[in-house]
């Protein structure tokens, strides 16, 4: 089988085109910080950016000039506060916005991934969401006539996840929180997945039960450490919880938020300069102390 | 007499609220504090479960994110958000739903949406992320928020996750929902519902009195036959809420 | 906590009565053998037994007289031929039976385990299965007009899964196929779970990835070795493929089948008798060789 | 001259099927076979994936039963039946569904589910499993049968799993559908199907004439253009076919 490992750049340009609809998903966790950079540099334009959180990385998408919609389900900085970049687009009208809730989101990717024309869901009765986005629907029950909520299928151009690792076939493997990641993979025409590591064949096939997604969905496989920075890669780096809490300040001033991009994005070749800069005292700090999983017996038959 | 601070005491009786329940689903900020002390005290068998998929958290810290290396590692099970929405959430899994706001009104609807209107808002909040449904699928919902005249409305700005009945007062909760916002807890007290889905001040923190009450609350708030005066927090349970908050 | 652990004698007991709908799952995999015997034991009648795959533990019960009825997707002995007294039932107008395929009945499953009305699937277009089966529907989608099929929801009284490991607090774990085994345990009123091994916590907690059933929605651990034969548990034994052919020679003659239903189900006081009397040749010859999932890292954070 | 069995035939033609293939949903028995043939030969980078939830199976044995473990140890990927019939092949992701059958019509209905009437059938036969949806959303279909006058049939007792049209000759498959069954393999040929649906005799294996075919044919069975004489296993296939079946 011909590998799919391939640079981030390579598969940037190969994958991502104006006008796509992308997801770069990881719910607080393995959030592919590195690909959304690459995206900023080969400066794509009017992407349609879905994501359950936008969270900091869609800000910096947003104020680098990708994007011209944001389909989303919480817009904060956790923990923090506002996205202002995204904020200041959506006043100034730049940013069209289409919004559920997390479990609407869900069901969108799931409606997707498996090809339905609709997914149903116990949610939005009583509440202003469905008054405010018209894509949410009703269905009638054939049992009881019961009506319930629906959303329409999410199916982006392509979705960019970030996990643990990989083998060259592209079966990705991810520990800890996996959010939406199956369903955003399996809903889209293209993924690429950017790991942390690049393991044999045996290592993935020793634990089939841990594999996220195997390699006949993936399209690219990109090999970059600390990709998810400032989140978190359960096992690899914590979460950097002062990015987030210093990117307050740093998008509220369109200038500093510029210098930002320039600084961290735009004057760097990709995500090992990234972690130059971060230096290794950082980088160290970020890294637990070892806890392993143990291993199960798959036994071997014959 | 006590030294907490407003937060504090509302730590403290929202983990109250949580006495002997199984089966939690915490937000970040308060509510993430007030389950971990309750699991320390009044519900030992806690389970906390996060929106992101972790079930049976054993935090060694208290998270900024919802989303945490620390929620997982020692955690009973982690599952994906499909799982944890559907079959978890939806499927009547969870006994008590903890949820902040930025606006309440007397039916216990909460608005996380927007100050203003929804085109146009003066103030852009974070949205649902998963209130509306733990609102309506969660058996019964804990509300724990600030109290002012600005966030006790007569009119949330948007209904975000739907109380017992529509801002006018019309309509009900759908048959098959849990049963909505049973407490909300605040800086001066805590409040229940009435059968008609009605808040009532139940019980007023220390050194809270009903003026003030009535000060931090935009409609006529009702009173409870009974009005509890609350003890506030211990000293152990100080202590624990600042190991917990740092 | 207090211990969920109990024998598997009190869990039948407590948790699966007369007419239950009652769901022992597990494709292929991990098919609960021991819990169905000990149902037998206990004289069970009425029951609605749903099952993908029925294979030999319902054509057991159905023989030892427990059912009223079947809710399935695919009847057979797998790789040998007929069940021939579940035959012999359906043919003497003793059982009836509710047929689908098996995306059916795992979007029953699903839609049992969320709480949902129906749940749609593209299937059953121009097969005979929707004429056959009344309960199989049609929606509308409200986006475009598109008539998809729905199945109810299935929320058996109790479900039955067998797994590796659990701890006393009802977490579960299990690796290999897991088929439909969460969202069946999930759409259950209760749950029973026999287990391999009963493990401390720390282990399922090192691993939380590996949890089938978080302990919150099981009502009852109970500790059988061995309790899948004659079909496997990966890692601890093959599956006993001579068993299922057997099969076919004893169901079709049924003073055979009640001869071995005595021998093997009712004069026997559980499954540690049954293993002795499949004495240890038999049991360590499907006992596979070792094959370690290996070990990964969750990182303790602090 | 090869000595091969009807079903070694049978399984080196069906194994030829999956040249260049990626993905396939496997059955038990022949299909499995075929398609650990053609993992070995023509089709190296070929995935099989089974409906137990096995995905890139590389299976040290040829299995009784469509779940086993030696499918699970050393696979690419297990997921839950949910994943697999939803994302994986709802999802379109599966190139080529193998499928058994005791009836065919002319137009690739399937029945696996009775003889005779449904209530009082004469053989109860397994029923879909999942042969229902794969026949529906596998890109494309591939049938391996034996073929007789009972089981090439003008009219299926049971349309289990639907083909180009339905057994009247009416309607057409749903547009969303993949393109359905392309190729059956019996041991007497290969057949493909018309622009209309309607099958046709492509390719004879080694000593079957025409007549053989009509013999085996409940219904007038068409031609194609040109009829291909299939070579037959090579001595090296045969070799290959009886390391896997044992």
């Amino acid at each position: 089988m011909s590998s799919k490992v391939v640079s981030l750049r390579e598969a940037i340009a190969a994958h991502v085109h104006d006008g796509d609809t992308v997801a770069i998903e990881g719910f607080t966790h393995l959030i592919g910080f590195a690909a959304a950079h690459e995206v900023i540099r080969q400066g794509r334009r009017d992407l349609i950016l879905a994501r359950l959180t936008p969270d900091l990385v869609y800000d910096q998408m947003v104020a680098a000039g990708c994007a011209s919609k944001l389909v989303f389900s919480w817009l904060g900085n956790p923990g923090v506060g506002s996205l202002h970049a995204i904020r200041r687009a959506i006043e100034a009208g730049e940013l069209e916005i289409e919004e559920y809730s997390h479990h609407g989101m869900v069901a969108r990717y799931a409606a997707g991934a498996s090809h339905l024309p609709f997914f149903p869901l116990r949610s939005y009765d009583g509440s202003d969401l469905a008054a405010a986005n018209p894509l949410i629907r009703r269905v009638s029950s054939p049992y009881d006539g019961e009506e319930i909520a629906v959303v329409p299928p999410l199916n982006p151009d392509v979705t960019i996840i970030h996990a643990q690792r990989a083998d060259a076939d592209g079966n990705v493997q991810a520990w800890g929180i996996v959010g939406v990641q199956r369903d955003a993979a399996l809903a889209a025409r293209r993924v690429i997945a950017v790991v942390e590591e690049l393991v044999d064949s045996s290592v993935i096939r020793d634990d089939p039960d841990r594999t996220l997604l195997p390699g006949t969905v993936v399209d690219a496989v990109c090999v970059e450490p600390f990709g998810a920075h400032p989140s978190f890669a359960q096992g690899h780096y914590d979460r950097d919880n002062g990015v987030y809490r210093d990117w307050d300040a740093i998008s509220r001033d369109p200038s500093r938020l510029a210098a930002w991009l320039d600084e961290w994005v735009r004057s760097l070749d990709g995500r090992a300069a990234y972690v130059d800069r971060l230096g290794p005292a950082k980088v160290d700090a970020l890294r637990p102390d070892p806890r392993p999983s143990g291993s199960v017996d798959y036994g071997s038959y014959r | 007499m006590s030294d907490a601070t407003p937060d504090e005491v509302m730590i403290a009786a929202a983990a109250g609220e949580l006495a002997g329940v199984r089966t939690v689903f915490v937000g970040i900020g308060l509510p993430n504090a007030a389950a971990n002390l309750a699991r320390q005290s009044v519900a030992p068998d806690l389970e906390l479960i996060y929106e992101s998929g972790v079930v049976g958290a054993r935090p060694t810290r208290l998270p900024d994110s919802i989303g945490d290396p620390a929620l997982v590692s020692g955690a009973a099970a982690t599952m994906s958000m499909r799982d944890l929405f559907g079959g978890f959430l939806q499927g009547g899994r969870i006994e008590v739903g903890m949820l902040g706001a930025a606006q309440i009104d007397r039916w216990g609807n909460l608005n996380t949406t927007v100050i203003g209107p929804y085109d146009q808002p003066s103030v852009r909040l974070p949205g649902s992320g998963g209130a509306c449904e733990i609102a309506l699928n969660a058996q019964r919902v804990v509300v724990v928020m600030n109290q002012s005249r600005h966030t006790f409305v007569e009119r949330v700005d948007f209904v975000t996750s739907p109380g017992h009945r529509r801002p006018d007062g019309s309509g009900e909760r759908p048959s098959w929902a849990g049963a909505g916002p049973t407490a909300v807890v605040t800086q001066l007290g805590v409040y229940h519902f009435r059968e008609d889905g009605e808040m009532e001040l139940a019980g007023l923190h220390a050194e809270v009195d009903d003026e003030t009450v009535d000060a931090g609350t935009a409609w006529a708030m009702l009173r409870a036959a009974t009005i509890t005066r609350l003890p506030g927090p211990l000293a152990q349970t100080l202590e624990a809420i600042r190991r917990l908050v740092g």
